[in-house]
C-alpha cells in the first residue's frame, strides 16, 4: 500500500492548488465537501461561451446542433463511466441532492403508503434523509436505519429484520461523507431484493474515487454530483433503471419534458427529457465530460490507491499523537480517504481556524450529517479528505498543523483578572 | 503562529477558555435557557438569577469552540452585579462591534475588547454572538 | 424611435459574435432561446475555478468563506437588480422553471384545493403551464385563461369574471416568448389583488430586456433565467415576498436548508436557505453578479429602446414583404423585440434551415408554447428575438435572407417523374 | 446558395414538395392513421388499401416541412403496388440510410435516394422518417 500517482505532473493542471492562503501554499483537503477542477474543464467552460453558446434541442441552426451535440455526448460519457445500459437512463440534476429528492417525490409520492418502511442507514448525509423524512410525514410511513457499528461500519447483524416485506426502498451511501466507510453495497442490495424493496445508492462520495458499476451493483438508482469529481458546481446525476424511470410521473414540469400539450393536460416526453425540466445546465454539463475524460485517464483504481497510501500516512500519524481522537475505520480497509477526528480539548472549528492559518483546508462540523454525530457523541469533527492531486508532504503537514494547534490552546496564558471566587449558587466550576 | 490568528485568540480568550468563569449551574435560578449556533449545532445554557432588576448571578454549561466559550465567559463575569437595563445595552454594544456598527475604542468593556478581533472572522461571529443572543432570549422569557 | 446603443464597442465583450457559420458571419437572432455572454461573465468562471473554488456557507477556511461572501453578494445584486425589500427574498434555482415547479409544488400543494381556481393567460410558455396542470390534476382546481386577441395582446375585457373569489393564484408572462406581447401587469395584479389572489410573474423574457422592479408591480412571486440576460446556463431566480415564502414548507430536502435534524425530523434554516438544498451553482451563480453589472452598465432603458429600433425596421421590412405573415402585434407599442412570423407556403423549419445556412439563428417550432399555436392555428412559427447586440445590418440580412427562402422554395424545378395519374379513390390532389 | 443547402432540398425533393403525389384520402382506406413528429408538433395522416397483402392504394394529408411532405410524397409513389413485406424491407432501408447503417449506393430506391442527403441534418432526419413511421403503425394497426 504505498502506490503513489505522479502529483508533480497532475497538480499542472489544477492552477487552483499554486493559491496562496494567508501567505502559505494552500494544502486543501476539503475534497469531500467539493473537488477542484483540471484547467481542460475550465477550458471547456470558455470553449463553450466563446463558440458554442446555444439554447439545445429545439434549436435548428448551428449553434444549436452543435451545443446539443456535444451535451448529449456527456450523457453518453456518464452512461458509460457508470456502465448504464442505456443512455436515457442517465438523467442530469442540479446535484445529488436533486436527484434523491426527484426519487422521493416521482417514484416515492408513487409507491410508498402509510405502514410502509423506508430503510435507510445511520451514516446518510441530510441530502439522503431530510428527502425521506419528508416523504414519510406525507404518506404516513416509517424510517428504519442500519444501525453504526464502534468502527464506523455498517452493523448488519439484524438486516432481515430491519429490511422486511414492509420495506419499499432502501437508500444508502457507498461511501459516508464523515467516516469514509464503504458500506458493504452487494449485502444490502441483496436482501432488499429478497423482499422486492427498490434500493438508491448515493455515490455522492464514491463516484469520484473508486468504478462505479450500476449493472454490477444490481441498483434500481444511484445519484451523484459533478462538482464532488472535478466537474463544475450545478450539475448532478440520477440514473434510474429504464423501466422504473419509465413508469414515474414527471417531477418538475415545463419545457422540454412534454410531447403533446393542452391547455388542460400534457402527454410527456420520453426518457431522458421528460425528467428535464426548461433549460438545462447546458455549459456545464458539457464541461463534465472532459471532467470524466481526465478521471478515466488517471484512473479510478489508482485514484483510490493513491488515496489509500495517504490515507494510511496520515492513519498512522493521527495513532502516534496522543491527542488526537478518530472516528470510524482505524485501517484502510472498505474506506475511501476521508478521515474524522477530534484533538483533545479543542473544538474542531477551532482546528479548522488553526490549520486554514497553515494554509491548510480542511472542514469543521457537523458535515450535513447531524444524527451521525449524535451516534459519534459530538456536536461536529474535523475531517481531512483527499484527491488524488494530494501528497504524503500534504500529509505531513496536516499532522505537524495539528501539533501545533495542541500546542496554540494550551499554551501558557497570562491570567488578566483573577479567577472569580465561586458564589454560593455556582455549583462545581469545572476548569478545562 | 501568525498575527492574524492572534488577534483571534488573544490571550484574554484563551484564558476565559482555559479558566472559564462561571460554569456550571446555579441551583435556584430565575430563568434557564437554551442557545444554539446553527451554523455548527453547538448548544449552550444560561442561567441567571434576577431581583429587582439586577442580576446577581450567572452560571452557564455547554460546548462549544473557544471563541463562544470566551465569550460567554466574559458576558458571565460583566454581567454579575448589573441592572438589567445596562446588560441591555451592553448587549447591544457586543452586537454593535461585531457588525462594525460600533467602534470599539468608543467602550469601555474589559475583557469584552478581546471579542472584537473576531469581527475578522465572519463565519466566527455568530460563535462570539452566542452568549449575547441566549441572555436576551433569557430576558424575552422573564417578559423584560 | 431610432436610438441605438454602440454596438461596435459592445460587440467586442462578445467573442462568440465573430464566429462563422457556414463560412458567413454569425447572425444571432435566437436571443429568446439563451443569449450570449460577455467577456466577463466568462472570465469570472474561469477567475473562481482557478483562485476561489470551494464549497460554500459551511467552511471555514479560506477558500470557503470567500466564495461564500462572492455567492452572497450576487443575491445581493439580484435583490438591487429586482428591486426586492430583502436579500433574503432571492432564491437562486437552476432555471425559471424550477422556480414556477417550486412555488406550484410548496405554496401550491398547501394552499389550493378542489374548486379552486387558478388563472393563467393563453401567452404562457409551457413552463408557466405544465406546473400548474400537475397542481390542477393533484388538487381538483381549475384552470381558467386570460384570452389573446388578434393583435397578441390580453384581453382584459372579461379579467372580472376570470379572475374571482375562486382564484387562488393568478400566474402570467410579462413578456410572450413568441409574440414579444407585454401585457398590462399592473390590471392583472390589481385584479388578483381585490379579490386576495397570489400572482406569479415570469420575468423570463422580461428581465433582460426591461426594468423589473417588484415592489412598484408588487407581486407576489417573480422568476426568471440567467441564461436569458447574459449569465451563465443554470442559475434561475425565484423572488418572493418574505412572510409568503416563510409560511411556505421547503420544496427539496438536504444539506443546507435545515437547522436541527433528528432521526425521523427536521426543523428548517431562515431564508433564503430553506430553498437552497445541496450544493448550489456556486460558479455560475457567482458568474451571473458581473453580467447583472454589465447590464446596469449599459442600461435597461436603453437596451430597451435599442432593441424597438430594430424591431421597428424589421417590422417595416416585413411589411413590405407580401409573403410574410406576421403572428402578434404590428408596432411597437407595448412589446419587446421578439417576432413571429410565417413565410407564405415555406414551413418555418426550412425557413430556420435556409437561414442558418446564410449564417442567421432563428428559432423556428411550438417555442414551448403549444397552446398558444393552436389559437395562432398554426403548428409552428419562425422567430427572430433582439438583443443590444444586434444591429440594423442584420435586421437587413435577415430581410435579405427572407427573400433568398422565399425565391429558394419558389424556384422552378425540373419535374424528374411525371406526375401520377391521380388513382380513382384519390380525391383532390392539392397542389400547395 | 450553398451546396450543403441544396444537398438538403435536392431538386426531386422540391419537386414531390412543390407537387405532392397522392395527397388528398381515399374513400375507402383499409386504415387510416395520424403521425406526428413530436419535436416541432407537425402531424400527417396516411391512408391505406391493402387487399391480399399487397398495397392497392394510399393517400395523405397533413402539414409539415418541404423535407417531411416530400418524403411521405416519395413513400406513397413507391410502396403503391407492393407487397407488405416489401414495403416492411423499404421501411428499414430508409431507417437505415438516416441511422448510417445502411449505404444508400447499395439499395435501388430511385427518389429515395434524394434522402440521403438529410442524414447531415440531424435534427431533420424526424421529418424524413414521420412517413415512414407512420407506414409502420399503419402495418401494426392491421397486425401485420
Ligand atoms: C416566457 C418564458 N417562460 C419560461 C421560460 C423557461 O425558462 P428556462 O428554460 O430557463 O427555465 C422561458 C424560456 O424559454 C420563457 O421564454
Ligand atoms: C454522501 C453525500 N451525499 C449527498 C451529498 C449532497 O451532494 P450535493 O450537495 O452536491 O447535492 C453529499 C455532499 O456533501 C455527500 O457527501
Ligand atoms: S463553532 Fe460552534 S460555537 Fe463556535
Ligand atoms: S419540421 Fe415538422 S416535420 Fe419537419
Amino acid at each position: 500500500m504505498s502506490f503513489l500517482l505522479p502529483t508533480n505532473e497532475i497538480r499542472k493542471d489544477f492552477p487552483i492548488l499554486d493559491t496562496k492562503v494567508h501567505g502559505k501554499p494552500l494544502v486543501y483537503v476539503d475534497n469531500a465537501a467539493t473537488t477542484h477542477k483540471p484547467q481542460v474543464v475550465i477550458d471547456s467552460l470558455v470553449n463553450y461561451y466563446q463558440t458554442l453558446n446555444s439554447n439545445i434541442h429545439r434549436g435548428i441552426h448551428y449553434l444549436s446542433e452543435a451545443a446539443t451535440q456535444e451535451y448529449e455526448a456527456v450523457r453518453e460519457k456518464v452512461r458509460a463511466f457508470v456502465n448504464a445500459r442505456n443512455t436515457c437512463e442517465i438523467i442530469f440534476t442540479r446535484n445529488a441532492t436533486e436527484a434523491i429528492n426527484l426519487v422521493a417525490r416521482s417514484w416515492g409520492e408513487t409507491n410508498v403508503k402509510a405502514g410502509d418502511e423506508i430503510v435507510l442507514s445511520q451514516l446518510e448525509h441530510h441530502s439522503n434523509l431530510i428527502p425521506w423524512q419528508m416523504l414519510a410525514t406525507k404518506t404516513g410511513a416509517t424510517l428504519k436505519f442500519i444501525p453504526v457499528d464502534k468502527e464506523g461500519q455498517l452493523d448488519l447483524s439484524n438486516l432481515d429484520q430491519l429490511i422486511t416485506n414492509k420495506t419499499k426502498i432502501v437508500a444508502f451511501t457507498l461511501m459516508s461523507n464523515v467516516l469514509g466507510t464503504m458500506p458493504p453495497a452487494d449485502k444490502i442490495i441483496k436482501r432488499a431484493k429478497a423482499v422486492g424493496a427498490v434500493t438508491l445508492c448515493d455515490a455522492s462520495q464514491y463516484a469520484a474515487h473508486a468504478k462505479t458499476d450500476v449493472q454490477a451493483l444490481d441498483c434500481d438508482f444511484l445519484v451523484f454530483s459533478a462538482h464532488k469529481m472535478c466537474g463544475p458546481t450545478g450539475v448532478g446525476v440520477l440514473y434510474g433503471k429504464e423501466a422504473i424511470l419509465n413508469a414515474m410521473p414527471p417531477f418538475l414540469g415545463g419545457g422540454e419534458m412534454i410531447s403533446h400539450v393542452e391547455w388542460d393536460k400534457a402527454t410527456w416526453n420520453v426518457l431522458p427529457s421528460k425528467f428535464e425540466a426548461g433549460t438545462p445546465n447546458i455549459a456545464d454539463v458539457i464541461a463534465f465530460g472532459p471532467a470524466l475524460d481526465y478521471l478515466n485517464k488517471i484512473g479510478l483504481d489508482k485514484i483510490h490507491e493513491h488515496e489509500m497510501t495517504l490515507t494510511q500516512r496520515l492513519l498512522d500519524g493521527m495513532a502516534a499523537n496522543p491527542n488526537v481522537i478518530l472516528f470510524g475505520p482505524k485501517t484502510t480497509e472498505n474506506r475511501g480517504g476521508v478521515v474524522s477526528f477530534e484533538l483533545d480539548h479543542i473544538h474542531p472549528h477551532d482546528i479548522g481556524t488553526v490549520l486554514d492559518f497553515e494554509g491548510i483546508a480542511i472542514r469543521a462540523g457537523h458535515h450535513c450529517a447531524q444524527p451521525l454525530m449524535s451516534v459519534l457523541g459530538v456536536p461536529a469533527t474535523a475531517r481531512v479528505s483527499f484527491y488524488f492531486y494530494n501528497t504524503p508532504e500534504e500529509v505531513d503537514m496536516v499532522l505537524r498543523a495539528l501539533e501545533k494547534a495542541n500546542a496554540y490552546f494550551h499554551r501558557p496564558v497570562k491570567t488578566n483578572t483573577l479567577p472569580q471566587t465561586p458564589k454560593g449558587q455556582v455549583q462545581g466550576v469545572v476548569t478545562k | 503562529m501568525m498575527d492574524n490568528l492572534d488577534s483571534l485568540y488573544r490571550e484574554v480568550i484563551l484564558d476565559h477558555f482555559q479558566n472559564p468563569r462561571h460554569h456550571g449551574a446555579l441551583t435556584e435560578p430565575t430563568v434557564a435557557v437554551d442557545g444554539k449556533n446553527p451554523l455548527c449545532g453547538d448548544e449552550i445554557t444560561l442561567q441567571l438569577s434576577v431581583e429587582n432588576g439586577v442580576i446577581k448571578d450567572v452560571a452557564w454549561d455547554g460546548k462549544g469552540c473557544a471563541i463562544s466559550q470566551a465569550s460567554i465567559s466574559v458576558l458571565a463575569e460583566n454581567v454579575v452585579g448589573k441592572t438589567i437595563i445596562e446588560a441591555k445595552e451592553m448587549i447591544n454594544n457586543v452586537k454593535g462591534v461585531m457588525n462594525g456598527s460600533v467602534e470599539v475604542e468608543t467602550l469601555d468593556m474589559g475583557d469584552l475588547e478581546a471579542l472584537a478581533g473576531v469581527r475578522q472572522f465572519p463565519v466566527r461571529i455568530k460563535c462570539a454572538l452566542l452568549g449575547w443572543t441566549t441572555l436576551e432570549e433569557a430576558f424575552k422569557e422573564l417578559n423584560i
